[in-house]
C-alpha cells in the first residue's frame, strides 16, 4: 500500500511540479508591463474582443445573456445611471399622470434603426405590445398585471396605459429586455431573422454569428442614440466587437492573460486576486433584485414548519462558507428578498440570522427531531430528516456556487439536516421536472431587477385565477402580498422603501427565504483597453465608449 | 558470432516480463480494491469534512495530494472514491458483457431472420452517440452512478457484442464442435459444454479490461456534467470539480486524472495477461 | 474386378447455376438496405428516447427561451404547442417526423427558429476537420511508433506496447488539460481558444490522437509481429531484403487492418470524442451543438444531429470495406 | 560414427562425373539457441561441401536442425542463435563474418532460398510479378521496362503458361503448382549458383509435388548446386548426390545418396526407409515393435450389431454442391458410391479438392447430401433426423487430421475420454474410469497424460488420444481422415502400426481417407480414387496399384516418389505444362 502511495505521490508531484513550472512561466509571460505607458494615446476603430460565458440561441430574449448582448444592439426608452437615477434614451421625457395610470414618453428626434425606418411612437408603441404578448417572456412577466395598452399621440409621443399604479414603471423599462425594435423587422422579417440579428437602433449591429464559437457585432456608423449616461455621443470608437462564447472559466481567464481576449466576462473568485495584481481592470457588478437565495418549501413537506426552516437557517454558518469558496470576491448576502444594491434594502432583514448551532438543535428537538440515526441524521418516527435540495447546476448555480451549497450540505449535516444535492441536469431543470410543489424543499435561485419590485414577482400568491410560478416558496399570504403592492404603488420614494423593507423584514421573520450571496457580474479588462464600463440596470458590458490606447 | 547474424524477430518469449507486468498490475487493482473495500482504513481523514482554513493546500507530507477548495483531503477523497468509481467500472463493464453476451449469442446461433434482426440492433447501438445515450439516461434517470454504469455500459455494449459472436462463431465451426457431434452429442450439450465456456474465457479478459475503460469513460462523462452528485469523491466527480482550478490549483485534477490512467494501465495489463494465458491454453 | 470412369471434362464436374442477382450487385443492395436499417433505428430511438424524457417539452422551450425553470400555464404553453403540434398524439408527431425525414427535411429548431440542416451543416465542418486531422495524427504516431518497436528485442518491444497501453488508457480530457496547461497556457506555443483556425486544431487533434494511436498500436503490434514471422517475410528476407524495408513493404500492410477497423469505429464515435476537446478548447463543432439541444430539448436538433452521427457511422463502415479489398485483395469475393 | 571433419576427404569426392569446383563447403557447424543465458545446442558438427551441379539432401524429422543448419548459410537464424563453425566458406568468401549489408548482397543473389508451399511463402497480398520483380530490385537488375521482361521470362523458365497474365496474380489465385513455380522463379530471378530449397515440396499434391522435383533436377542439369532440405526420404532419393541424415541436431549418418538408401549403417536411417509405408509394406509392421498393450475385447462389446454380415456402410450416388463465393455451385461429390464391409479397409486417395473428405463428412452424416444415400450396418442412416441418428452414432466416428483443433483446448486428456463414453454405457464413475484407462492402454499411453492438456501433448501423443477417443463408443467404423498426414514419418508409422493393431483386435472397418498413396497402399484392402468430386476408379489395392485403368490413377502413381533412386518421378505430359485452366481460380 505505502509503497504505492509513495509511487504515486512522487509521480504526481512531479507532474504537478512540472505543470506548475509551466504555469510560472506563464506567468511571467503574462505578467510583466502590461500596462500602457502613461499618457498613451488613443487609437481609432480596432476589435475588442471580449470573452462571454454563455452562447443564446437568439439574440434578444428574456434570459439575461440575451439582455446582455441585445444591450449593445439595441436602445431602451430609459437608462439607469450609476447613481440608480432613470435618464433619457431614446426617449428625451418622460411623464407619469397623477393617477399613475398613464405614461407619456416623448422620444429624441431623427433617431432611425439600421434598416432605416424612423423609431417613433408607433414603433414604441408597437415593441410593448410584442413584449406583452411574448416576445420577450421576462418583460411580459414585468409586464404582467399591469400593461393595458399602448398608443401613438403623434409622431414621436406615445402613451402607455396601466391598470394599476406602478411608479417604478419606467425604473423597471431600462432593463434590457425593453429594448426596441424596428417595428417593420418584426413584421416582415422571419423569427429567424429576429432571433439571430435583431434590428434595433444601437450602437452596434449583429453582424456574423458563428454559433459555438462567437458573434459580431459591427459598428452602427450613424448612431445617434446614446444614452445620457454615455460617456461621448455618436459613434462607437471601436468598429468591431468579438464577442466569443467560452463557457470554460479558467479558459477565459487564460485567453485574457493570453492576450486572445481584451476583455473577459464572470472571473471566477479563485482568479480575481491575481488578475487585480497582473494590473488588469476589474469591474464588479453587484446585480440588485433578488440575490442566489434559498427559499423553503412552505406548502409540503418539513418546511411548512416554520421553526424547522429557523432551524435550517440557524444551523448554517452562511458568512464564513461565502468569505473562504468566495475568496472574498462574492459578498456574503443574508437577506433572502432583495441584494444589498436594491433600493429599500433591509439591513435588519440581512442580519436577522446568524450561526446559531445551539439554537438550531433546540428547535429541532422542540419539533420532536429528538432521535438521530448512526450517520447523525435526525429522525423522528421512523423518518429521518431529508431535504430535498435540487439546483440547476452550470447555469443558475456556477462552480463556486456549487461548492458553497456542498458548504451549506455539510453545516445543516451538524444539526442533523440530511441535504440531498441534486444537480439537475439543464433540460430536466427548463422542464419544470423539479419546480413542482413536490419537486424540493429548498430551491434556490436569483432574479435579477432593478429594484425591489421584484418581490411583487416572487411573492405574489400563486391563485388559480391568477397563477404565480414564480412564487417558488408557494408562499400564499394576502397580506405580504399586500404589503408588496402598496409599495409598487407608493408613489412617494421614502414610503416605497420603507414598504419594500417591511415585505423583506416579513419575509425574514418567517424564515421563508435567506440569501446566499450577491449575485456579480464581473468583468477583467485589458488596460489597452478603456471605458469599458457596466450598465446599471443588470451590469453587463457597454462597448460604446470603449478604445485602445498605445 | 551472433553479432555477424542480422537480428529477426525473435522466438515470442514474453512470458517473464508478463509476470512483471502481471504482478505490478495484480498488486495495483489489489490496492485499489483495498481502497474500495475499506477507506477508512487507508484514508487519513474524512472526505466530507471541512475546513475553510486548510483551502487549496498543494501537496505535502500532511495532504499527500493537497487539498481542494473546501479544504477537504484530496487524497482521502481519492480514496473514498475508489469504491463509487471501481463500482462504476465494474458495473460498466459486466453490463456491458452481458447485453453483448445476450446479442452477441443471438446473432450467432439464431436463425436468419432473428439473428439478421439481432445483428442490426448491435449497428444501430454502434451507431447511437454514447454521448446522446448519456445525456438522455441522465436526463431522465438523474445523475447518479447507476446512470453511469448504464450509459457507459450500452455504450460499450455493441464492441463487446461482435466479439462475442466472432467468439460463438468460430467456436461454433471448430473442430472439437464437430467431434462431439460425431459423438453424437445433443446440440444444447454442445452448446452449454463447448460453445458457451469457449466464448466466455476471452469475455474475463475482456471485462477485465473493460472496468479500465469503463472508469476512464464513466470520468469523461463525468467531466461533460454527466457525472456523480458532487460532493461524492467519485473519480470523475473529482476531476469535475478540479477543472475550475487548472491554473491555481492543478493538483485538484492532475493527480486523480493519474489516479484513473494508473488503474485502467493495471487493469488492461492484468486483461492482456488473462488474455495470454488463455491462448496459451493453460487452464 | 476394377470399375473405371472415363474422366469428364471439368466443366461438367462445376454445375455452375449462377444466381440472378450478380452476386456484387446483390452485396451492394444489401449493404444500401443495412445502412438505412441503421439510420431509421437510430433515428427511431433518438426520438423516442426524447419523448420519455422527464417534464413538459412546451415548458422546457418556453423556460429556455427565458432562462427560467418554473412551471408554467396552460395559457403560456398553448402557442407554443400549437406551433410545434405536440399536442398531437405521439404516433402523429413520429409519423410527422420519419415523413420529414423522407423528405430529407430535419425540421425547425425550437429555440434557433432555423431549418435543423442549416445548423448542422453549419457546425459538421469544424467536427469533420477535427475528425480528420486527428485520424491522420494517430496514424502517423501509431506507425512510426510499431514500426520501430515492434518485433525487435524483448525490453523495446515491453517498451513499445507498455506506451501503446498507457497511452489507449489516457482519459481524453485529463490528456487535453494537461496539453492545454502545459503547451497553451504554459509555452503558449498554441492559442488557449482553439476556435477554427489552423494552430487551433493542433491541441485538440492530438487530445484524441494519442489514445486512439494507442488503441491502434495495441491491435496493429500484435498482427505486425505475428506476419513478421510469417514465411513470405522469410523468403523476403531471403531475396536480400532490409530489415526496415520488409517492415514498411510487407508487415504493414498486413498489420494494420485492425487499425483500419478501429478508425472506423472512430469516425463514428467522433462526436461523442469530439464534445470533450470541443469544451475544453472552446472549438464549435457538433458535439456542443448535441449537449445545447438536449439539454433545451430541442428535439429536431437532437434527432437531426443522430441520423448525422448514424450516417457518419454508416459512410465510415463503408469506407472500412472499401480499404479492407484494397488493402487485402483477397477479401472482394467474401 | 560419420564425424570425420576433415573436408578434403568428405564423401563426394570422386564420385559421380569428375570433381567439380565446390560452390559452398561447410565445415564443423555447430548452432545453438541461448535462452535466459543457457545455449540450448541444436545444430552439432555439420560438415559438407556442395559442388556445382550437385544436390545435397539434408533428411531428418521435425527438429533434427535440418532447417536451422539451411537458414545459418544464409545468416538467418535469428537473433537468439548462438553460431560456431570451423569454416562456412561460399566460393572464396567467408561467411562465418559477413556485415548484415554483405548478407543481403549474398541472399537472392548469390544464394537462392525456396521455402514450402508458396501460399504463404509469396506475400499473399501482391501480384507474384511483384515479388519476384522486388527479387531483381533489390539487387539493382536492370532498369524497371528489363525487369519486367526478365519477370515474365522467368515464369516461362519455370513452365508457367501466359506468364503475362499469371505475373498479374496473387499466390491464391494460382493453382498449387503455379504458385510453387512463381516462387522458385523469385528464388532464382538472378540465377544464384547455389538454391536452398527447404521442404519444397511438402503440403503439394503427389502431381504438383512431381513437377517441382523436376523442375529442380532441370536447374541442378544446368549446374545449379542445390542444398534439398526434407523429412521425406523418398523426395530427395532420387535428386540428391550427397544426404545427410540427421536426428536431434546431429548428423546420424552422411554418404552418397546410393549407400544412404540401398545400405544404410544407422539404425535411425535404417527405421526412417523401412517407416516410409507402400505397396510393398504391407502386413509387415513400419515401427519397431513396441509391446502392445493388453486387448480389452470385452470392454469393446459390440453384440447388438455382431449378427449382421452385410456392409457396416454403404454409400449410393452420394451428390454434394458447394456455393462459390461468386455465387457459382460446384459439385464437391458427385455421384460417389462405395461400401465397406466388415473388418475392411476401404481407402479413398485424391488430391486436394478431389472431394474425398467431404465425402467423409457424408459418411459421418455431419454434412448432409444433396442427393444419394448412406446406410450404417444396413440400416437409414443419411435420411433419418439427426435426434434419431444420435443414437446410432457410437457406430462410427472419426480420427482428424488435426486432433489439436478437435479436443476442446479447455479439457485435460481425461475429461476428453470420458465424455466420449457412450452415455449410460457405465453404471459406475469407477467403471468408466477403468474404461478411460483401458482405452490409454490399447492407443500406448501412459496414465501420466490423463491429466495433460491437448497443447501439452506430443503429436504423436494427440492422434493416439484421438484414436482412444474414437474407440471409445466402440464402434463398428472409424473414419480416418488424413489421420497421419500431418505426423513425421516414424511417428506415422507408429500410428499406422497401432491401427493396423486395433483393427485386428476390434475387427473394426477404416474409411481411410489420405492424399498419400504410400500410405494408402499400405492400408486399404480397396481403394477408390477421387477427382473433381467423381470416383475415377474402384477397386482392391493390388488392382489399382498394379494395373491402373485410369490415366489419373496412372498418373498419380507416376508421380509417387519412391525410395529406389533410379526410378526418377514422371510426370504426364498434362501435368507438366499445366492446361492454361489451371491457373486461373475457380
Amino acid at each position: 500500500m505505502t509503497l504505492m502511495h509513495k509511487h504515486t505521490l512522487k509521480t504526481a508531484q512531479l507532474i504537478a511540479a512540472g505543470v506548475a513550472a509551466m504555469l510560472a512561466l506563464s506567468g511571467c509571460s503574462a505578467g510583466g508591463s502590461i500596462q500602457p505607458e502613461a499618457g498613451a494615446k488613443q487609437v481609432k476603430g480596432g476589435t475588442v474582443s471580449y470573452g462571454h460565458q454563455q452562447e443564446p440561441a437568439c439574440v434578444f430574449g428574456g434570459w439575461i445573456e440575451q439582455a446582455y448582448l441585445s444591450y449593445q444592439v439595441l436602445d431602451n426608452l430609459v437608462s439607469l445611471d450609476d447613481n440608480h437615477t432613470i435618464v433619457p434614451w431614446l426617449a428625451e421625457t418622460w411623464q407619469a399622470s397623477d393617477d399613475q395610470l398613464t405614461w407619456t414618453f416623448t422620444l429624441k428626434e431623427g433617431v432611425s434603426f439600421t434598416d432605416g425606418t424612423p423609431v417613433n411612437a408607433e414603433a414604441i408603441a408597437y415593441n410593448f405590445d410584442y413584449w406583452a404578448a411574448g416576445g420577450n417572456s421576462t418583460a411580459a412577466v414585468w409586464l404582467g398585471g399591469y400593461y393595458e395598452s399602448a398608443e401613438a399621440l403623434d409622431e414621436l409621443t406615445v402613451q402607455v396605459n396601466l391598470a394599476k399604479p406602478y411608479p417604478l414603471f419606467a425604473e423597471n423599462l431600462t432593463q434590457a429586455y425593453f429594448g426596441i425594435q424596428s417595428k417593420q423587422a418584426l413584421e416582415t422579417r422571419t423569427e429567424e431573422e429576429n432571433c439571430a440579428s435583431p434590428i434595433g437602433s444601437g450602437a452596434f449591429t449583429v453582424g456574423e454569428w458563428n454559433r459555438g464559437e462567437n458573434i459580431e457585432l459591427l459598428r452602427n456608423d450613424d448612431y445617434t442614440s446614446p444614452p445620457a449616461n454615455a460617456r461621448h455621443d455618436g459613434a462607437a470608437y471601436v468598429e468591431k466587437v468579438d464577442w466569443k462564447f467560452i463557457s470554460d472559466a479558467t479558459t477565459r481567464v487564460s485567453a485574457l492573460r493570453a492576450g486572445e481576449a481584451d476583455a473577459i466576462y464572470d472571473v471566477p473568485a479563485i482568479e480575481w486576486a491575481g488578475i487585480g495584481e497582473q494590473g488588469y481592470d476589474q469591474l464588479k457588478y453587484v446585480t440588485p433584485g433578488r440575490p442566489q437565495q434559498i427559499s423553503f418549501n412552505t406548502a409540503r413537506g418539513i418546511f411548512t414548519d416554520e421553526n424547522l426552516r429557523k432551524a435550517f437557517v440557524y444551523s448554517l454558518d452562511r458568512e464564513s462558507i461565502v468569505d473562504t469558496i468566495g475568496k472574498g470576491v462574492i459578498p456574503y448576502e443574508g437577506n433572502g428578498a432583495v441584494s444589498r444594491t436594491t433600493p429599500g434594502y433591509s439591513e435588519k432583514a440581512a442580519d436577522a440570522y446568524s450561526f446559531d448551532l445551539e439554537k438550531a438543535n433546540q428547535l429541532l428537538d422542540a419539533a420532536g427531531w429528538t432521535e438521530r440515526d448512526d450517520d447523525g441524521y435526525r429522525v423522528k418516527d421512523g423518518k429521518r430528516l431529508d431535504v430535498l435540495f435540487p439546483y440547476s447546476g452550470g447555469t443558475i448555480i456556477n462552480a463556486d456556487g456549487a461548492s458553497i451549497l456542498q458548504g451549506v450540505q455539510q453545516q445543516a449535516k451538524a444539526a442533523g439536516f440530511n441535504v440531498d444535492l441534486i444537480p439537475i441536469p439543464p433540460s430536466a431543470a427548463a422542464s419544470g421536472k423539479y419546480s413542482g410543489v413536490d419537486g424540493y424543499d429548498i430551491s434556490v435561485g436569483y432574479w435579477t431587477s432593478v429594484n425591489a419590485g421584484i418581490q411583487y414577482i416572487n411573492w405574489r400568491q400563486n391563485l388559480p385565477e391568477s397563477p404565480n410560478n414564480w412564487n417558488s416558496a408557494f408562499y400564499n399570504d394576502p397580506q405580504l402580498e399586500d404589503i408588496i403592492v402598496r409599495a409598487n404603488s407608493a408613489a412617494d420614494l421614502d414610503e416605497q422603501n420603507a414598504l419594500y423593507a417591511e415585505a423583506q423584514e416579513y419575509i425574514a421573520d418567517r424564515a421563508l427565504s435567506v440569501g446566499l450571496y450577491d449575485r456579480l457580474s464581473t468583468l477583467a479588462v485589458n488596460p489597452h483597453l478603456k471605458d469599458v464600463w457596466q450598465e446599471s440596470a443588470q451590469g453587463g458590458p457597454v462597448f460604446h465608449d470603449a478604445y485602445f490606447v498605445e | 558470432m551472433t553479432g555477424v547474424l542480422e537480428r529477426t524477430v525473435a522466438p515470442v518469449q514474453r512470458r517473464r516480463r508478463v509476470r512483471v507486468g502481471f504482478l505490478a498490475s495484480a498488486v495495483t487493482i489489489g490496492v485499489f480494491l483495498a481502497a474500495a473495500v475499506t477507506p477508512h482504513v487507508l484514508a487519513p481523514s474524512d472526505p466530507f469534512t471541512m475546513d475553510f482554513t486548510r483551502a487549496l493546500q498543494s501537496p505535502s507530507l500532511a495532504h499527500w495530494f493537497g487539498t481542494d477548495e473546501s479544504g477537504r483531503d484530496l487524497f482521502s477523497r481519492v480514496i473514498y472514491g475508489a469504491r463509487e468509481s471501481l463500482a462504476i467500472g465494474v458495473g460498466a463493464a459486466g453490463l456491458g458483457v452481458l447485453v453483448a453476451l445476450v446479442l452477441g449469442s443471438i446473432a450467432a446461433l439464431a436463425g436468419r431472420i432473428l439473428a439478421g434482426i439481432v445483428n442490426r440492433v448491435i449497428e444501430v447501438l454502434f451507431a447511437f452517440p454514447t454521448l446522446l445515450l448519456a445525456l438522455l439516461l441522465v436526463s431522465i434517470l438523474g445523475s447518479s452512478p447507476l446512470t453511469l454504469v448504464i450509459a457507459v455500459g450500452l455504450g460499450s455494449a455493441p464492441g463487446y457484442a461482435r466479439m462475442v459472436r466472432g467468439q460463438i462463431l468460430s467456436s461454433k465451426n471448430s473442430g472439437y464442435v464437430e467431434a462431439a457431434r460425431a459423438l453424437g452429442h445433443a446440440r444444447f450439450t454442445i452448446f452449454r459444454r463447448h460453445i458457451l465456456p469457449n466464448a466466455l474465457r476471452p469475455l474475463i479478459a475482456i471485462f477485465t479490461m473493460g472496468v479500465g475503460q469503463s472508469i476512464v469513460w464513466a470520468s469523461g462523462m463525468a467531466f461533460i456534467g454527466l457525472g456523480v452528485a458532487p460532493p461524492s469523491p467519485e473519480w470523475g466527480a473529482l476531476l469535475d470539480a478540479g477543472r475550475a482550478y487548472i491554473t491555481q490549483a492543478s493538483w485538484l485534477i492532475v493527480l486523480p486524472g493519474f489516479v484513473i490512467v494508473v488503474l485502467a494501465l493495471a487493469a488492461t495489463t492484468l486483461g492482456k495477461h488473462i488474455q495470454s494465458s488463455l491462448e496459451k491454453g493453460d487452464a | 474386378m476394377t470399375r473405371t470412369l472415363s474422366s469428364r471434362p471439368a466443366d461438367a464436374a462445376t454445375a455452375a447455376r449462377r444466381p440472378i442477382l450478380s452476386p456484387r450487385v446483390r452485396r451492394i443492395v444489401e449493404k444500401l438496405v443495412a445502412a438505412a436499417v441503421v439510420l431509421w433505428g437510430a433515428a427511431t430511438a433518438a426520438f423516442l428516447a426524447q419523448i420519455a424524457l422527464p417534464g413538459d417539452r412546451a415548458t422546457t422551450i418556453l423556460n429556455v427561451r427565458s432562462g427560467q425553470t418554473q412551471l408554467r400555464t396552460p395559457e403560456e404553453l398553448a402557442s407554443i404547442n400549437a406551433e410545434y403540434g405536440l399536442q398531437n398524439p405521439i404516433l402523429v408527431q413520429y409519423l410527422d417526423y420519419v415523413g420529414g425525414l423522407l423528405r430529407g427535411d430535419l425540421g425547425v429548431s425550437y429555440q434557433q427558429h432555423r431549418p435543423v440542416w442549416g445548423i448542422i451543416s453549419e457546425q459538421v465542418g469544424a467536427t469533420l476537420t477535427l475528425t480528420a486531422v486527428t485520424l491522420v495524427l494517430a496514424w502517423v504516431l501509431m506507425i512510426f511508433w510499431v514500426t520501430l518497436t515492434a518485433g525487435r528485442g524483448t525490453k523495446i518491444r515491453a517498451l513499445g506496447s507498455g506506451v501503446d497501453t498507457v497511452t489507449a488508457g489516457l482519459p481524453p480530457y485529463w490528456l487535453g488539460i494537461l496539453l492545454l496547461l502545459v503547451f497553451a497556457l504554459g509555452l503558449g506555443w498554441f492559442p488557449v481558444i482553439g476556435g477554427t483556425g489552423v494552430d487551433g486544431i493542433v491541441l485538440p487533434a492530438l487530445t484524441l490522437a494519442i489514445p486512439l494511436a494507442g488503441f491502434m498500436g495495441q491491435a496493429t503490434r500484435t498482427e505486425f509481429e505475428r506476419s513478421l514471422t510469417a514465411p513470405f517475410i522469410i523468403t523476403a528476407r531471403m531475396r536480400g531484403m532490409s530489415d526496415l524495408n520488409i517492415r514498411l513493404r510487407h508487415v504493414l500492410r498486413h498489420a494494420i487492418l485492425p487499425a483500419v477497423t478501429l478508425s472506423g469505429w472512430a469516425i463514428g464515435a467522433t462526436i461523442s470524442g469530439a464534445v470533450i476537446v470541443e469544451s475544453l478548447f472552446t472549438r464549435p463543432g457538433i458535439g456542443s451543438v448535441l449537449i445545447t439541444a438536449v439539454d433545451s430539448q430541442d428535439l429536431p436538433v437532437v434527432t437531426g444531429v443522430v441520423v448525422l452521427v448514424a450516417a457518419t457511422y454508416v459512410v465510415a463502415n463503408l469506407l472500412v470495406d472499401l480499404a479492407y479489398t484494397v488493402i487485402d485483395p483477397r477479401m472482394r469475393n467474401s | 560414427m560419420m564425424t570425420i571433419l576433415d573436408s578434403s576427404v568428405l564423401p563426394g569426392i570422386g564420385q559421380g562425373p569428375a570433381a567439380r569446383p565446390v560452390r559452398l563447403s561447410v565445415n564443423n557447424l555447430n548452432v545453438g539457441f541461448s535462452h535466459h543465458g543457457t545455449v540450448r545446442p541444436v545444430v552439432r558438427n555439420v560438415s559438407f561441401n556442395l559442388e556445382e551441379g550437385q544436390c545435397v539432401a539434408i533428411v531428418g524429422e521435425s527438429g533434427s536442425g535440418k532447417s536451422v543448419t539451411a537458414r545459418t548459410l544464409v545468416g538467418l537464424t535469428g537473433q537468439h542463435a548462438v553460431v560456431d563453425a570451423g569454416g562456412i566458406r561460399l566460393g572464396d568468401d567467408d561467411l562465418t563474418a559477413l556485415s548484415p549489408k554483405r548478407w543481403r548482397s549474398i541472399r537472392g543473389r548469390r544464394i537462392g532460398f525456396i521455402l514450402q508451399d508458396a501460399l504463404v511463402s509469396l506475400d499473399p497480398l501482391r501480384p507474384v510479378g511483384k515479388e519476384i520483380e522486388e527479387a531483381l530490385t533489390l539487387h539493382g537488375w536492370g532498369d524497371r521496362a528489363s525487369r519486367k521482361r526478365k519477370v515474365l521470362d522467368l515464369l516461362a523458365s519455370v513452365g508457367v503458361p501466359a506468364p503475362r497474365n499469371r505475373a498479374r496474380q496473387r499466390p491464391d489465385e494460382l493453382s498449387g503448382g503455379l504458385r510453387q513455380r512463381a516462387l522458385i522463379a523469385s528464388a532464382i530471378a538472378l540465377d544464384p549458383e547455389i538454391v536452398i530449397a527447404d521442404e519444397p515440396t511438402t503440403a503439394l499434391d503427389v502431381t504438383v509435388q512431381a513437377q517441382v522435383l523436376l523442375l529442380l533436377e532441370d536447374m541442378k542439369r544446368r549446374g545449379t548446386s542445390i542444398l534439398l532440405i526434407s523429412h521425406d526420404l523418398s523426395v530427395v532419393a532420387h535428386l540428391a548426390d550427397q544426404i545427410l541424415v540427421m536426428s536431434g541436431g546431429e548428423v546420424v549418418e552422411q554418404g552418397t545418396a546410393h549407400s544412404i538408401l540401398t545400405d544404410p549403417q544407422h539404425p535411425y536411417t535404417q527405421g526412417l526407409i523401412n517407416a516410409v509405408p507402400s505397396r510393398d509394406t504391407r502386413g509387415s509392421r513400419l515401427a519397431p515393435a513396441r509391446e502392445v498393450a493388453p486387448v480389452h475385447t470385452a470392454a469393446h462389446a459390440n453384440d447388438d450389431h455382431a449378427g449382421f454380415d452385410g456392409p457396416v456402410l454403404e454409400a449410393t450416388g452420394l451428390v454434394k454442391h458447394f456455393t462459390a463465393p461468386d455465387g457459382s455451385r460446384t459439385a464437391a461429390v458427385n455421384d460417389v458410391s462405395f461400401s465397406l464391409g466388415r473388418g475392411e479397409t476401404l481407402g479413398i486417395v485424391g488430391e486436394s479438392g478431389s472431394g474425398k473428405s467431404t465425402t467423409a463428412r457424408i459418411a459421418l452424416a455431419l454434412e448432409n447430401a444433396d442427393a444419394g444415400t448412406v446406410r450404417l450396418l444396413g440400416q437409414d442412416w443419411s435420411a433419418i433426423p439427426e435426434t434419431r441418428r444420435r443414437r446410432l452414432r457410437k457406430q462410427i466416428s472419426v480420427v482428424y487430421q488435426d486432433p489439436l483443433s478437435s479436443f476442446d483446448p479447455r479439457w485435460n486428456t481425461e475429461r476428453i475420454l470420458l465424455d466420449s463414453l457412450p452415455a449410460g454405457a457405465f453404471a459406475t464413475a469407477a467403471q468408466r474410469r477403468e474404461r478411460v484407462l483401458a482405452l490409454l492402454a490399447q492407443v500406448g499411453l501412459p496414465d501420466s497424460v490423463l491429466h495433460r492438456f491437448p497443447l501439452q501433448l506430443s503429436g504423436g501423443q494427440r492422434q493416439r488420444v484421438a484414436i482412444a477417443r474414437a474407440l471409445a463408443p466402440s464402434p463398428s467404423i472409424v473414419v480416418l481422415d488424413e489421420a497421419v498426414s500431418a505426423l513425421d514419418v516414424s511417428i506415422q508409422a507408429q500410428i499406422l502400426d497401432l491401427l493396423v493393431d486395433l483393427q485386428r483386435q476390434f475387427g473394426l472397418s477404416y474409411l481411410f481417407i489420405s492424399h498419400d498413396l504410400g500410405v494408402i497402399s499400405h492400408m486399404s484392402d480397396r481403394v477408390l480414387v477421387m477427382k473433381d468430386g467423381f470416383v475415377v476408379e474402384s477397386g482392391t489395392a493390388d488392382q489399382i496399384f498394379t494395373a491402373p485403368a485410369h490415366p489419373y490413377t496412372k498418373e498419380l502413381l507416376g508421380a509417387l516418389p519412391t525410395l529406389d533412386e533410379n526410378h526418377s518421378v514422371s510426370v504426364s505430359p498434362a501435368a507438366s505444362v499445366p492446361p492454361a485452366t489451371e491457373g486461373s481460380a475457380p
